[in-house]
């Protein structure tokens, strides 16, 4: 078992997983002669040709469109987006197409398409490359999102969604890409979507949160009794998990990076709400971005939800 | 520093430049609304072809006038006429093997008629029952798209796909001159460009999008000019000429397998009826415009023609008639007889398993 | 004062406005000669010319990114889009321009951008022709996303939208458009956006809701003691009239047609368990559309919350 | 009854048909690179205005190294720079007035410089605060635009507004070569053609997006033939001469602002530096391909020309150079003496008003 960064272990799965299945192609911007531009592609054209590790044109809607109608004649394209930034021109083509196909065609034709992106903030990168915009995604039914926390869920993640009978959208937390090493090992294994991992146990409050928030959080509980969940899948979300822990902590807070209204943390909220609320101690708490425009780099640490923030809402929850 | 510096435009003659490129459209015609032919151009086709043929455009044409009666009765929901534009689609999807792959928009159902979709499932999507678009094994046709335009990027991608297995497959997107205006037309064909993939983008410009004409939807002369942005083939047809149609599809479909790359084919038609039953035409363009269509009919041209070479008269035009009602007929009781979909179908297909949340709501119906 | 329906008050409100304010211009597919697929826009071209009532070509991001041009330049733009299912090509251009044009200019250029489009079920229109996807523009900074419940909320949020200093996202419940007649004054009138209109007054449980689900909400509640909450804005959503009434109430139902995961429900219910959980006396329950892709008109009516699932409801959150 | 009935294809030549219409596409050039002018395509400039362009396209340059020099000591934020395109950047901005609304990517610095845009907001917004976006009143220059290609439509749409107002102002969209494959390029080319809006594109053909040549991007030879598809002209200009560059853009601003309609120039040049400080494109693309074009450095070429003129020596390209590093100096002084954000203006411009949920958040911060 190797020490491997986010980026080698998604790398390690596209090659292994290609080697596997010749029906998996990876379409992009920059994923063949330049690797991607993080660098997770790269070898791969070297290694299986540019005929299944296609540089595209500059053109979100057609990379994603495309890519359904290869799903759907029986390929498994994974399409990478560069940043989440510029998925939105894909918007069309995930939500009336990926989405719906199966639905559509009664089940004729299917979208088994992957497509990954780098997503979040924390690496003061220019405009438009740190977004956090996935709850849009998970008001889609017929897909699934899934968010890696590190090196070793990122390999087993991608390894099911490259599996999945439906498109699946694969946000990869840029922030994470290079920041943790993890054993990841060099054999086959997968880690189911759908289903939440617990990050640490513990029977006096509940933490939730994904992708690049999960390091701040592991940060913030220090001593107390916090039970944290890592999602891992946010659509279809394992709300079984959740529900199961508030209801012996009593008490929920929820952290992401996209801002507060429509965020994903609301539907976890609303869950808890509409199915925990008799075992509720205190309040559910979010601790998000604020409902701002994003800004550029030199205020980046002012809107995104710090380690003491997290702190002082887990604080909140424990004093009711 | 440099405030704006504005250096003003000096008084020369407009620019001399050097050539760099040249590029041509053509129009392809064969059949004139006299039912006389170019015999240069005309394809070798046998009497029984011909007859083939008629019979698919009066099919769907059957199927059209159906389907009207249908929806006034409250039996379909909103239905798109496709009266008129039988020629490109009858021409076209003669085209076709069964292994091609093919996209349609939502007013090709003369495309799926003449390769032999079951009109009873027509009927039935167009009464508000996706079961309708369940295509049966043997053919490779997408679902109607109804988003303007976004399905042609499926036929590309499925032509992608068709040549990394090295299948001898061709794609094929129908779209109206609506769908030109749309990017991911541009992104389409673009990609089908830049990869010379073997697809085939047809497009029916019948002159409308609902109430927008053509000159409001692009300032160009022709919509086949437009292949000249992605470096492969455009080529304007009499889009009410059968003949012309067919022979500029076969030729597109064979350059297509052969590695040659794609094709765009418009079709110049028109939309002799509403854009759909919810639409009334008249409120946006003149009765002598439709009443100066109705002159180029597709099927009364080939009628002409046929009469000319002894293959129809009116007996038999009337017998066939007759056949293509009976089929219709047969198409409709045989989609009222369906059972009606169920509240839990709702749930079948979204994904491929329910999630623990989708069964929860499933159980609670 | 006259008895108008939906349509013709919108209709009254364009017009009105057009006259007082030379800025605003009117762009979409088939607004002009044709009067809009629904009507809403008939007569405008004929009264104002077609230069401010402009048929476009078929280009959804095109009609929402010129729009923006002609917004920050002065004008008011109207732009139709002629189905919500047709919107999504245009998020591209919404989310990431719309929304921040003010921000990343820091307020150099604004977008007092209006965008209407038809929207919602209920009229067994074909596929796409019924969406109901506003959570994605609640998720949103910088949008604001209205829904009218009647023709004379319509002209009175209307006016507010066309004043508005940055964009709106004008939502039409369909289904109402000629459903409904009021009186709607002839009378330049308001109705502040942000603000919701307590469409009924009651102790025992608090019904929120929006748009065409209000006329069902308020054959559901009988005669219970039910204090219903039409919405109106959504975003930013008057959450501070909801929370008021859940404290009184201890009870609160959120009904929308929209799939349950993700919809705007979610943040309604999340802001209650965030800010009003000590008053809650039962869950906080959702009645929304399953999480399936929407069906074709066939099964709409078991797609869509209906008066007997609403009033079951009301009924299990006043039996706690 | 029609099943997938398939008439093969006949044995005949490609077919004859009737020609419809004919396109061409030029070019223009004027400055060759060893300084030489056409004299009958040059503009009559004094050699004031020839020494203005040129410190123009050097203060740009100054600009461009210093802000590598800045990012690499990590005092401002990644950076693209445009190296190679000054004569492209220049030469179309020295066409413009202050009246003229202008549509930059994110390359344009040179632009700016030329207008008189402090370079100290540039260097601030690549330091990652927006401040730097806050255009001086007397400029109508809209914010960077990141999002490859999406700026196109809000220039048609000042077009179009400035139309409707009857205003003398003409829009002016600058983007690259990858830009041409996105769908808002085509949506926006579309609503341009149709409307005929006084509207000028102008791609930079550095021919690489980042990775991707050219010939990855799109099938055809030139981009500027893709204006037929739009129904108005394009051409291609030698866009590392900025004569040509400037001649092209005059015309083209003349032609709009009289109502002739959309002009598309494509400007060829080169990416002499990586895509951004990020990059590294020595991964995928030859040190030989680079210095042939560092041979026909815009820049170089003017100097040798001016030289012929008697306008230059390495005196007066000493001095000028001095003069350039002085101004950009004061510059990146200026930016550093700027106090930095704070974390309460994120709320101050997303709405004009705070929302109460708003108000909120920013009590708590
Ligand atoms: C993306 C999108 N925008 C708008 C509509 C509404 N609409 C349905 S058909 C149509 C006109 C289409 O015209 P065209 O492409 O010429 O096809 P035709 O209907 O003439 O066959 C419009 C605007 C739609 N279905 N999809
Ligand atoms: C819509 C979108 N997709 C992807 C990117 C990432 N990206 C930034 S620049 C670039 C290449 C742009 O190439 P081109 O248009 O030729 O402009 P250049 O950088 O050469 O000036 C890419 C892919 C982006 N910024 N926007
Ligand atoms: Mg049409
Ligand atoms: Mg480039």
């Amino acid at each position: 078992m190797a020490q491997l960064n986010m980026v080698q272990a998604i790398n390690l799965a596209l090659r292994q997983e290609m080697e596997r299945d010749g029906r998996i192609v990876i379409l992009g911007e920059d994923v063949g002669r330049d690797g991607g531009v993080f660098r997770v592609t790269e070898g791969l054209q070297e290694c299986f040709g540019a005929e299944r590790v296609i540089d595209t044109p500059l053109s979100e809607s057609a990379l994603v469109g495309m890519a359904i109608g290869m799903a759907a004649y029986g390929l498994r394209p994974v399409a990478e987006i560069q940043f989440m930034g510029f998925i939105y021109a894909a918007f069309d083509q995930l939500f009336t197409h990926a989405a719906r196909l199966r639905s559509r065609s009664r089940g004729r034709f299917t979208c088994p398409l992957l497509v990954r992106t780098p997503y979040g903030a924390g690496i003061k990168a220019p405009e438009l490359h740190e977004e956090s915009s996935e709850a849009f995604f998970c008001h889609m039914p017929g897909i699934k999102v899934v968010v890696p926390s590190g090196p070793y869920t990122a390999k087993g993640l991608l390894l099911s969604a490259l599996r999945d009978p439906d498109p699946v959208l694969f946000l990869e937390p840029t922030r994470l890409y290079r920041l943790i090493r993890e054993e990841v090992p060099e054999d086959d294994y997968t880690i189911p979507l759908g289903q939440a991992r617990l990050a640490c146990q513990g029977k006096d409050v509940t933490v939730i949160a994904w992708g690049s928030m999960l390091e701040r959080v592991m940060k913030a509980i220090g001593p107390r009794g916090a039970e944290v969940i890592d999602l891992l899948t946010l659509n279809p979300c394992d709300m079984e998990t959740i529900l199961a822990s508030v209801r012996r902590t009593g008490r929920a807070v929820i952290v992401h990076e996209a801002v507060k209204s429509g965020g994903f943390g609301a539907e976890i909220a609303a869950t808890i709400a509409g199915e925990a609320i008799l075992y509720l101690r205190a309040p559910v708490l979010r601790v998000t971005a604020p409902d701002v425009t994003m800004p550029l780099s030199r205020l980046q640490d002012s809107y995104l939800p710090t380690v003491e923030q997290i702190s002082r809402a887990i604080d909140d929850v424990m004093r009711y | 520093m440099f405030n704006a510096a504005y250096i003003p435009r000096d008084e020369q003659p407009a620019m001399p430049e050097e050539l760099l490129a040249s590029f041509a459209v053509r129009r392809l015609g064969i059949l004139d609304e006299q039912g006389n032919v170019d015999e240069a151009l005309m394809p070798s086709l046998s009497g029984t072809e011909i007859m083939r043929i008629y019979e698919a455009m009066l099919l769907a044409r059957t199927f059209d006038e159906r389907a009207l009666a249908l929806q006034r009765e409250g039996r379909l929901g909103t239905y798109p006429p496709f009266l008129g534009q039988e020629a490109s689609q009858v021409g076209s999807a003669l085209a076709l093997t069964p292994a091609d792959w093919l996209f349609p928009s939502y007013r090709e159902m003369g495309v799926h008629l003449t390769l032999g979709y079951p009109a009873s499932q027509l009927f039935q999507y167009w009464a508000g029952d996706e079961r309708g678009q369940l295509t049966p094994d043997r053919f490779n046709i997408f679902p109607f798209c109804v988003s303007v335009g976004t399905h042609i990027l499926h036929a590309v991608g499925a032509a992608m796909a068709a040549r990394y297995r090295q299948d001898p497959v061709v794609a094929v997107a129908w779209f109206g001159d609506g769908a030109t205006s749309k990017g991911d037309f541009h992104e389409g064909f673009n990609m089908a460009g830049v990869f010379r993939l073997p697809v085939v983008f047809i497009c029916q410009n019948n002159q409308w999008a609902i109430s927008i004409p053509l000159k409001g939807q692009t300032a160009t002369a022709t919509l086949a000019q437009k292949a000249i942005a992605y470096g492969f083939d455009g080529v304007q047809v009499d889009g009410n000429d059968v003949f012309a149609v067919h022979r500029a599809t076969v030729e597109a479909i064979a350059k297509a397998r052969s590695g040659g790359g794609p094709t765009f084919i418009e079709c110049l038609t028109y939309r002799m009826g509403d854009h759909t039953t919810a639409d009334d035409a008249s409120r946006y363009r003149s009765p002598d415009e439709v009443a100066a269509w109705r002159e180029r009919d597709p099927i009364l041209r080939l009628e002409r023609y046929m009469a000319q070479q002894g293959l129809w008269d009116e007996g038999y035009g009337k017998e066939a008639k007759t056949r293509m009602t009976a089929t219709i007929d047969e198409a409709v009781r045989a989609m009222e007889a369906l059972p009606p979909p169920v509240a839990a179908e709702m749930f079948e297909h979204t994904c491929a398993t329910l999630n623990p949340r989708q069964a929860g709501q499933l159980k609670e119906l």
